[in-house]
């Protein structure tokens, strides 16, 4: 049986971390500070300071530094959901009128694409913060079929228009 | 997270040096240093069962015992433009970091079956002491 | 000239030691000598304002008080294919160069809004001595 | 074997030093020890005589007077999707191998008609011993 | 007031470069030339050679070796427009019947492009070294459009091409 006087490396109790330059386990900084000088044993504490502006840390820790936040991509229409905090990282959405459409499969990556309009058609699920508006897939009433489009009735145009046009707009006019 | 890669560290080309050693699937840092860590991975496709890949990602990762959660060191992230047939994306990736002595490197990767692991010249992953 | 890159040099993961230091754009080499100069930015598109960019570049230069121009150390330029919605671009570059003291490092890129600087991991500049 | 990329040794950027020699496409080892080898091929197209190549390839490979054949020690392929007018394509590749005094280190690319050889600081090769 | 005994660096009088090995400043060698020694002060000359063959500088420098003369994409059909010299670098452009497609902005890197043969147009504009030919929109007498090309008229096929070919081709003969 060998005494073993000090915990081997990573068998500190919990709430503590082996600090390697000192040989001994020193209590975590709280979340939101690092460590900027080791405890001197194990007894006493260790130094932390809070991390600065533009930085975070989320959990308990004895690191050096901290993390530095991440910044959302302005440039590409996205927006701060939530500002980055001594504890917490950014959270970066899209600007009004787009959705997140993912590029990774964790969707840590993505870009905010415009919101379908449904011009006329009716919506069947408005546009939502990772989906695209869902549009009823027929016309909505006055409005004919052209291709996937749907186009207003216009009297004017009546007679010329194409015979989809005048089943829709037509029939409304000499009922 | 994101699935991690397992290394070959003892046949072909694969050797540790100066204590640097491999263990489940991470590079264990012996002394505090700076350190230049690189990694290259092959993604190659379509494969089967992946669904149409849109992107890959590779990420060098450290684990340490002062933090709960892994940190982020480098990350590669390239789009896939449309190939109906087989594709090849290298990913190149290294840099200069701090490291603490039992500090933990791993790979991880968007889709592990989109790894060419086929070739030891194709994917492989190191780091030296400055 | 091209846009030049601006980097954060002392929070998260970055750090400049043996008196290499950075200021205004560039890393400034402290002794001639032979080093290892590496870059990775991570390109991304499209973004509105840009026409529809049909290539990237990025080029590590040096500036220095013996030549009135930069030369040009390092260069990556990659066309980019059709992509409707959002596309990714890294470009890695590193080689030896002989530098010498007072010289000035920096990094250009073909258009500053194509970057993504929203990451530390994602795009990067060092150097270090041999 | 696929051709065997040629390099200037002397003008420009270009240097070799602590009596690390380059002859007849290969740079030569003068001490055993592990080195970090680098190299960036810069590809473009389309060039009238070749065929679509569908892909690029570059290798750096070993030749050691202990074996016959040159061994492959690091590969990056990448195909290419459809580009009507010119394409650009990097590929770096970097790595630390184990190398005796005598080895012979060379490029291979799959089509030297590919390559982009008219910038130095676009096409480039070299390795450091650690 | 500090008499400076050398002037720190960078202070140097025009057409001297400080010379951090020799800590003082030195005369800049000439265009096409690069610093092989620096000068022992000041006062005496720095010695320069000749850029080697293949290399150039086209400023005053002190600077220890010639930049590497870039090459012409033969492959590309680029054509050498001036030669390197000590003091310029290469100029490249495209072999004749081809003009210059951009890559970059910058237009650095370019591909040279085939010009349009306008077969059957008349040209508004000739292919010019960074502009592709611009053809007029219709097609020459005696050609009939088919798509977007212009086809000569043939009287050998003229009962059987098509109406746009019989429009125009026909219309010669039965005059």
């Amino acid at each position: 049986l060998r005494l073993r006087r000090h915990p081997e490396r990573g068998r500190c109790p919990t709430g503590m971390n082996w600090i390697e330059a000192a040989q001994h386990c020193c209590p975590q900084c709280p979340a939101g500070k690092y460590l900027s000088k080791p405890c001197t044993s194990p007894e006493n504490g260790s130094e932390c300071l809070d991390c600065p502006a533009g930085t975070f840390r989320t959990q308990p820790n004895t690191l050096r530094e901290c993390q530095a936040c991440y910044e959302c991509d302005q440039q590409a229409f996205q927006s701060v959901l939530s500002n980055c905090s001594a504890t917490s990282n950014v959270v970066c959405g899209c600007e009004p009128g787009r959705f997140r459409a993912c590029i990774n499969p964790q969707c840590s990556e993505f870009s905010c694409q415009k919101c379908k309009p449904c011009t006329g058609r009716l919506i069947q699920r408005p546009c939502l913060e990772d989906q695209d508006t869902l549009c009823d897939s027929n016309c909505k009433p006055d409005f004919y079929r052209e291709g996937d489009e749907c186009r207003p009735c216009h009297k004017s145009t009546l007679d010329t228009c194409g015979k989809e046009c005048q089943q829709v707009c037509g029939k409304k006019n000499n009922q | 997270h994101l699935p991690i890669l397992q290394w070959e560290d003892k046949r072909g080309l694969a050797f540790t040096k100066n204590n640097l050693s491999y263990s489940s699937s991470a590079l264990v840092i012996p002394i505090s240093g700076d350190y230049y860590v690189y990694a290259q991975v092959t993604f190659r496709g379509p494969v089967e069962s992946s669904h149409r890949a849109s992107s890959v990602t590779e990420i060098i990762t450290k684990v340490t015992d002062s933090y709960p959660e892994p940190t982020q060191l480098l990350t590669g992230t390239k789009t896939l433009s449309e190939h109906s047939n087989g594709w090849f994306q290298p990913i190149y990736l290294g840099a200069v970091v701090s490291l603490e002595v039992g500090d933990k490197l791993m790979v991880n990767v968007s889709d592990i079956r989109l790894v060419d692991y086929t070739k030891e010249h194709k994917t492989f992953f190191g780091a030296f002491l400055l």
